[in-house]
């Protein structure tokens, strides 16, 4: 059974279909790839997956729970983490608190804890020094690099442990040795069983990162393979890689 | 640093110390306002600073408390001693209570409209006290038990119990700033949706820190009114007390911890002053207004903020001419000691 | 050469981002600067366009000392910058962004000569010239972008990251569009995270790292260097097979 | 029934003038996104302007405009040159409180000069009325929402049919690219927020010709026109004429038909209604941070 | 924003302390002023509204006091002394009100206090002056709400504020049946010295058979009041019964010309006493023909020293008769009144002032003046008066008119 299920998702802003009838499936342990020319809806997608958007029909479902409908919070609680096209931090924060930020709130609201236990503070530099950033904890993040910020908001996720990760053009941006480091973090996350689902432009990261591809064109999927099946199907060259 | 705690008690005794020490009327009379307005504006700020969301209508929740005092007091037929004092956290709970369905429906939206929503909900408060002439005598006003304590005396137990108000909104403002919650509550400040996104209950978590600082701010409402032993519907209810608790909280620097007190010190007895000693040329206002012009444009992250960078950049400037410095951090990433937060994300805005 | 920088210091704030840049474009080419986040190669370009002051050092264009002259007077010049993702006027139709582009001019004739003569070259500009420019997709975002900065006739244009958030296949078409600027004589400075496609169309590389020049050279120099390689252009992207991009 | 139509027609040409008020805020807070507060503050000055003209040269007050409308649009400039400009960061909250500072000294200085005594702006037509239709309209009603007409048609035209108007809308959608193509940003805000402030002289002198006015009458006014923008959407030009009319048609309709005590209430309820519905406004553009 | 520290605590400890030190020096820098002493002048100490709500009226009450002040100074002085007089500015606001009369006690250390002007602010006044035994005459202030406190401090030496429009409803109900109106339209500003006025005026009437057409309250903001007139026309009434202040009977006045609506009676309860203000913002005399005030004051009462409070009137601010606002003599009254107490005590005991003046029987240049237990003046005469041929005169009761009453009130010019 596939973790996360995205059954005939649809979508419309006004007259203009972003979604239509979108079904995809991200299996368990695997790195899952999402590509598609600009304005397909990938983005759309994963907003209704975490909760951003409302979809007009369709289902969600998490390890077979339903979580169409549920708000980010809860849909992060269940393990789905998110990062987004343009890295959204926080930007008056330090590095260490924005850490703090996801960590896990364990039923109160957490008014009577401190943000920083012995515990989490250590977990959160570690998380730090995995991506490479831990020199600039004490730093407010909106004195980041570009790329820095999307090593934070990425670190950011992993502190709450999800179960699936959506990255949304990790490589975006970003020079190419930092989106091979990228690469690495995230192969090591999924040896260590972290699922991911990806959208990228970048090719040579998706072929080189991902299980499977799934190919979108005007809100719906038109392909899906292994990387060199998709790379080699007509409509994908015809709609996306062109030639 | 092993004096602090000397410094501290020193200071806390200062405060508690100031109306022995400097007994007129006149001077404990503005001192009482001025706690009343620190309070408010560290209770304002526990909401406003820390989420982001400028409200401009606590003085719907100053003028609950004062009402619900004046009403209970001719209900209960409350004398006119102490008693009044142990009834002002009753005041905030019915504050707080008004507060929650207000804040449901105003924390729907964000930005200019979330401003606007709370001057509304302000302005309908006011029309009600107007209005509802069975509890509150409309434009007539209420008057409160007026205690028969001396001139000399009379100022004490408002000061003490305005600066325990004061110590108490402190205490759970450095509270919130340094717990779970309060982190989410500046994650909210910075990007609501990311927070949310990132397991932040954003809207119970905004509805608590609004519900807090009307609790407070009900409090003072209270306070005040027993103070001023009268009150009507455009006073207890004044737009100018929302303008006032924003400009000091802006001035002392806005989100920080003592910055809305500082700005309360400087101001409420500034105002009171100028208009003392400069109102019966006419040049009260002016002198007023330019003041505040002055201060916004010297001074635009408020005092607070400013202070701490100086402070920075002079330890920093301290740091470099010793000669046994450590070497400059290294050019990427920006060093930690850089002072460019602002413009430099602010990007295209501050550079020319 | 068209544009010569010279030790140019200038940064945000308190700190420096460029430490001491030298960097020459000769007239005609297109030059492109890659290197890490944060190297300052994106602040270049603001400094050409004057939307930075330079703290120290000498910009030269066409041998004339522009340094310190606000972004007006620098356009005015014929330099113009197209700016980092979606600056296109989104309420504001294709033609109206368009002719927009020739705000400093007054000659009404001149730039209806000119909105023909960028019609013909983008399509798409004349396609849905009435159009609001929001509802165009990305790519035609960008093209309405480079259109829009034709309008003044530039001899240098200044593209910062033109791939960022682009498909393969709407890439391929903007830097075709570069390149054509480019036969049409004008003379193209870029920043790219993209290196390789970058590079691709340029010809001559400039590798920057911690607000210095590190390395330059033609396209094929810096593609071959291998150190440069290894650092900054991915290396060999383990084991990933290479694409056709480029 | 007759009474509820008298009601809204007088709703409506009142409307028309707190239009003319609003719009310069409405204007301002699009291009340069400050929210100015000292606007109730100018309108009254615009006022005392025109009292001023009116009683030591006799001038009508609508001629009175062609001097006081080009000197409080270079007030405008100077106030956003000493003012509005040096302000880098959270420009909203600080340009409230900047030009609160402002409204306060102008306040001041209008009392040194004026007094306290309230005063009222006087011609023929501010006392003659016209029968149409079984009831009396008066002429400066007609007058003011006419000035109003036409004073924001000459802006949209301004706007939506000029070179000028077309990089002010460029400067609202995207400040950074308007200023890579030549677009001389500083200046257009400053003509922009000078033009706005022109506009408060026209308001004021509508004001000042159906209210009697002294220094401290620009509290009011200022929140009406805040809830007024707010209600139109924020930087809407159409929002803001429809969303006075709205209002003043509700407020004085309800005064008739219930009670005056009331009328403000049900305004606000109104507003809070629509807000819930739509927080953008009327005619507001959504601003939405999600992705 | 830095990371939260313990020290933020102490910082903000450190601030309170530094702004205390600040604070109470600047205060302490005023208190080296004022001293009492049994020779000089004698100080008299009252805050005026030059800015904010009150503001319009401020003027009025300052020059009152000013005035009288001249008067006594020019005859000798109060007990042989000067008195001078110590002005603050209350902003309108109640909070600067108990602040300004802390300090006029306890700093300037003034020998007696007269009140501000409005209920509004007189009531916290009231409060603060009754904690250290002074007594408030004032003029201004005479809201039912102040006296309800239970204060024994506060004096109004004008009418009482319900009782103004009395004398319009009792000449109403005199006369002729054939000439006695049948309806009757109301509109009070929401207002604690207006609406009780309009109140027990409708009641007089109603019980006189005189139906009420329409009756509301309007908000104290009100800013639009072309609604509000349209209704009132609208019920066709034949009196109209205003609880106004200027600005809004100037408004309703202005729409009744516009619209042709002309009410063979118009009162208001303040505004068309304020003489030239008013002419101008009606535009002239004529439109005024035929409007009755109610007022405690007319500058033609032959009450003790009202002839020289309009001469010196005249003589220091210009103008007419007619331009002096009843404000002014609400203001002279006052010290008038606490005057022949002080002077009959030879004392400015406060105390034995308190008594005295509930004790005894005063004249001003408002007539007579005697105070009930709660402070108000039961032997006040309501007059109402006529604005006739551009100017404003006495016309009931019959006692004290100069001229009939001009009714119904002539058709707009």
């Amino acid at each position: 059974m596939s973790m996360l299920e995205i059954r005939n998702i649809s979508k419309a802003y006004g007259g203009i279909q972003a979604l239509s009838a979108c079904t995809i499936n991200v299996e368990q342990g695997k790195i899952t790839g999402l590509i598609g020319p600009n304005g397909s809806g990938k983005t759309t997608l994963f907003n209704v997956i975490t909760g951003y958007e409302r979809p007009d029909a369709g289902a969600v479902n998490f390890n077979g729970t339903p979580i169409t409908n549920a708000a980010p919070d809860r849909v992060f609680a269940h393990g789905i983490g998110r990062t987004f096209q343009l890295t959204r931090i926080f930007p008056r924060l330090t590095v260490l608190e924005n850490m703090h930020v996801a960590a896990p709130r364990n039923g109160s609201m957490g008014i009577f804890r401190r943000w920083s236990s012995a515990h989490e503070r250590s977990r959160a530099i570690e998380l730090l020094e995995f991506v490479g950033i831990a020199h600039l904890q004490g730093m407010p993040a909106e004195n980041l690099s570009y790329g820095q910020k999307k090593l934070l908001e990425f670190a950011c996720i992993l502190i709450a442990d999800p179960q699936v990760i959506l990255l949304d053009e990790p490589a975006g941006g970003v020079n190419p040795t930092m989106t091979n480091q990228l690469a690495d973090r995230i192969r090591l996350l999924n040896q260590r069983g972290v699922t991911f689902l990806v959208v990228e432009h970048n090719m040579e990261f998706v072929m080189g990162l991902c299980d499977t591809v799934n190919v979108m064109h005007h809100g719906a999927k038109i392909a899906e393979g292994t990387p060199i099946e998709v790379r080699n199907d007509p409509a994908v060259l015809e709609a996306y890689l062109g030639d | 640093m092993k004096s602090k705690p000397i410094w501290l008690l020193a200071l806390l005794a200062a405060a508690v110390a100031l109306p022995l020490v400097f007994p007129n009327p006149t001077i404990t009379t503005i001192a009482v306002l001025t706690v009343i307005f620190a309070a408010a504006a560290t209770a304002w700020n526990i909401f406003a600073g820390y989420t982001g969301y400028i409200a401009l209508g606590h003085a719907a929740f100053f003028g609950t408390g004062a009402y619900s005092l004046a009403i209970i007091c001719q209900h209960w037929h409350v004398p006119a001693d102490f008693t009044p004092f142990a009834l002002l956290p009753l005041c905030g709970v019915i504050a707080a209570v008004v507060s929650l369905p207000l804040g449901l429906v105003a924390l729907r939206t964000r930005g200019h409209t979330f401003i606007v929503i709370t001057i509304a909900m302000f302005f309908v408060a006011q029309l009600l006290a107007y209005d509802l002439r069975g509890v509150t005598h409309g434009s007539a006003g209420l008057s409160l038990p007026i205690p028969l304590w001396s001139g000399d005396f009379y100022n004490m137990p408002f000061y003490y119990a305005g600066l325990l108000i004061l110590l108490l909104a402190l205490a759970v403002s450095w509270w919130i700033r340094n717990s779970k919650y309060g982190l989410g509550l500046l994650a909210i400040r910075d990007d609501e949706d990311r927070a949310l996104g990132l397991g932040v209950k954003t809207g119970p978590s905004k509805l608590l820190a609004f519900v807090i600082s009307a609790f407070f701010v009900g409090m003072l409402g209270a306070l005040w009114a027993y103070y001023i032993e009268s009150i009507f519907p455009p006073f207890a209810f004044d737009a100018l007390f929302d303008v006032a608790i924003a400009l000091m909280t802006f001035m002392g620097g806005i989100g920080t911890l003592v910055g809305p007190i500082l700005g309360a010190l400087l101001l409420e007895p500034a105002q009171q002053l100028f208009a003392v000693y400069f109102g019966q040329s006419g040049w009260y206002l002016v002198l007023y207004g330019a003041l505040l012009l002055v201060v916004i444009l010297l001074l635009p992250e408020g005092i607070v903020p400013t202070i701490r960078k100086r402070w920075a950049q002079w330890t920093a400037a301290r740091a470099r001419s010793s000669p046994n410095s450590p070497a400059p951090a290294p050019p990427l990433p920006p060093s930690p000691t850089s002072q460019h937060p602002a413009i430099a994300a602010r990007g295209e805005g501050g550079e020319r | 050469m068209l544009l010569n920088l010279t030790n140019v210091v200038a940064g945000y704030g308190g700190s420096d981002v460029l430490q001491g840049v030298n960097l020459a474009v000769e007239d005609g080419s297109i030059t492109c600067i890659v290197g890490p986040n944060g190297a300052g190669k994106s602040t270049v370009l603001r400094v050409v366009s004057g939307l930075l002051r330079p703290r120290t050092g000498e910009i030269t264009y066409n041998g004339r000392s522009i340094a310190g002259m606000n972004p007006r007077q620098i356009l005015s010049l014929g330099i113009v910058q197209v700016a980092q993702n979606h600056s296109v006027f989104p309420k504001m139709t294709v033609r109206e962004n368009v002719r927009l582009g020739a705000f400093m001019l007054s000659d009404r004739a001149l730039v209806n000569r000119r909105l023909e003569e960028v019609e013909e070259m983008f399509p798409v500009v004349k396609e849905r010239a009435n159009d609001k420019a929001g509802s165009l997709s990305g790519g035609q975002q960008r093209l309405v972008e480079f259109a829009r900065c034709l309008m003044l006739d530039p001899q240098l244009i200044l593209l910062d990251e033109p791939s960022m958030g682009l498909d393969p296949k709407t890439l391929r078409q903007v830097f075709e569009r570069v390149k054509a600027m480019q036969q049409g004589g004008r003379t193209i400075l870029l920043v790219e995270q993209n290196a390789r496609a970058g590079l691709g169309i340029s010809n001559h590389g400039v590798v920057m790292e911690s607000g210095r020049v590190r390395l330059e050279g033609s396209h094929e120099d810096v593609l071959s260097n291998p150190e440069i390689s290894q650092l900054y252009l991915g290396g060999t992207i383990s084991a990933a097979p290479k694409t056709s991009i480029s | 029934m007759d009474l509820i139509l008298q009601a809204a027609i007088i709703g409506i040409l009142t409307g028309g003038v707190y239009a003319l008020m609003a719009s310069g805020l409405t204007l301002t807070f699009g291009v340069m996104e400050i929210i100015n507060i000292g606007q109730g503050a100018l309108v009254i000055l615009g006022a005392y302007l025109i009292y001023v003209l009116e009683q030591k040269l006799h001038l009508d007050l609508f001629v009175g405009l062609l001097i006081t409308m080009p000197l409080m649009f270079g007030f405008g400039l100077l106030i956003e040159w000493a003012f509005v400009r040096p302000l880098k960061r959270d420009r909203i909250m600080l340009s409230i409180l900047v030009t609160f500072g402002v409204a306060l000294v102008i306040e001041g200085l209008l009392g040194l000069i004026f007094t306290t005594d309230l005063v009222r702006l006087q011609a023929w037509y501010t006392t003659a009325s016209f029968q149409v239709a079984g009831f009396y309209l008066s002429y400066i009603y007609v007058f003011g929402f006419l000035l109003s007409v036409v004073l924001l048609a000459a802006l949209y035209f301004l706007i939506y049919r000029t070179k000028f108007g077309a990089s002010l809308r460029a400067l609202m959608e995207n400040r950074t690219a308007a200023q890579l193509i030549g677009i001389p940003v500083e200046r257009v805000s400053a003509i922009t927020f000078g033009i706005g402030v022109a506009l408060t002289a026209a308001g004021g002198m509508a004001f000042g010709a159906t209210n009697s006015f002294n220094p401290g009458s620009s509290y009011d006014l200022i929140s009406r026109l805040l809830v007024i923008i707010v209600l139109g959407g924020m930087g809407s030009l159409g929002g803001a004429l429809i969303a006075s009319v709205l209002m003043l048609v509700i407020e004085d309709v309800t005064a008739v038909i219930w009670s005056p005590i009331w009328s403000t209430t049900v305004f606000f309820i109104v507003l809070v209604i629509v807000l819930l519905v739509r927080p953008q406004g009327l005619f507001g553009q959504v601003a939405g941070r999600k992705q | 924003m830095s990371r939260p520290k313990g020290s933020q605590l102490w910082g903000a400890l450190c601030a309170l302390g530094t702004c205390t030190v600040i604070l109470a020096t600047l205060a302490a820098c005023g208190t080296s002023g004022g001293s009492t002493t049994s020779s000089g002048p004698i100080k008299i100490g009252f805050t005026v509204s030059l800015t904010g709500d009150f503001s319009d009226d401020g003027k009025a009450v300052e020059q009152g006091y000013q005035l009288w002040a001249d008067t006594i100074n020019a005859h000798g002085g109060l007990l042989g002394r000067q008195v001078s007089l110590d002005i603050l500015d209350d902003a309108s606001n109640p909070d600067q009100v108990t602040t300004d009369y802390q300090k006029l006690i306890t700093v300037d250390k003034v020998d007696l206090l007269f009140g501000p002007f409005s209920t509004l602010l007189t009531k916290p006044a009231s409060v603060v002056a009754h904690r250290y035994g002074y007594a408030l005459p004032e003029g201004s202030g005479g809201g039912p709400s102040v006296f309800t406190a239970g204060l024994n401090n506060v004096f109004d030496v004008s009418l009482p504020v319900a009782s103004n429009l009395v004398s319009f409803a009792q000449y109403i109900l005199a006369l002729p049946a054939a000439q006695r109106p049948q309806t009757a339209a109301y509109a009070t500003e929401d207002d604690p010295f207006t609406q009780p006025q309009v109140d027990l005026a409708k009641q007089m009437l109603e019980q006189g058979g005189v139906k009420t057409a329409y009756y509301n309250v309007y908000p104290a903001e009100t800013t639009d009041f072309a609604p509000i007139a349209q209704a009132v026309i609208h019920s066709g009434a034949q009196v109209t019964i205003f609880g106004t202040l200027l600005p809004d009977i100037t408004a309703f006045i202005q729409a009744f010309k516009q619209q042709h609506y002309n009410p063979q009676g118009l009162i208001a309860t303040a505004g068309p006493d304020q003489g030239t203000q008013f002419l101008n913002n009606i535009g002239g005399a004529q439109s005024a023909e035929g409007i009755f005030v109610p007022n405690g004051w007319y500058a033609e009462l032959n009450a003790p020293g009202n002839a020289d409070m309009v001469a010196a009137y005249v003589a220091k601010y210009g103008g007419t008769p007619d331009d002096i606002s009843s404000d002014v003599a609400e203001a002279y009254s006052v010290g008038q009144v606490v005057q022949q107490a002080v002077t009959q005590n030879k004392s400015l005991d406060n105390a034995k002032l308190i008594q005295t003046l509930h004790s005894g029987t005063f004249t001003s240049v408002q007539g007579d003046v005697k105070f009930d237990s709660t402070g108000q003046n039961t032997a006040a005469t309501a007059y109402l008066f006529q604005w006739q041929s551009g100017k404003l005169i006495p016309v009931f009761p019959a006692s004290a008119a100069t001229a009939q009453p001009e009714y119904p009130k002539p058709n707009w010019p």
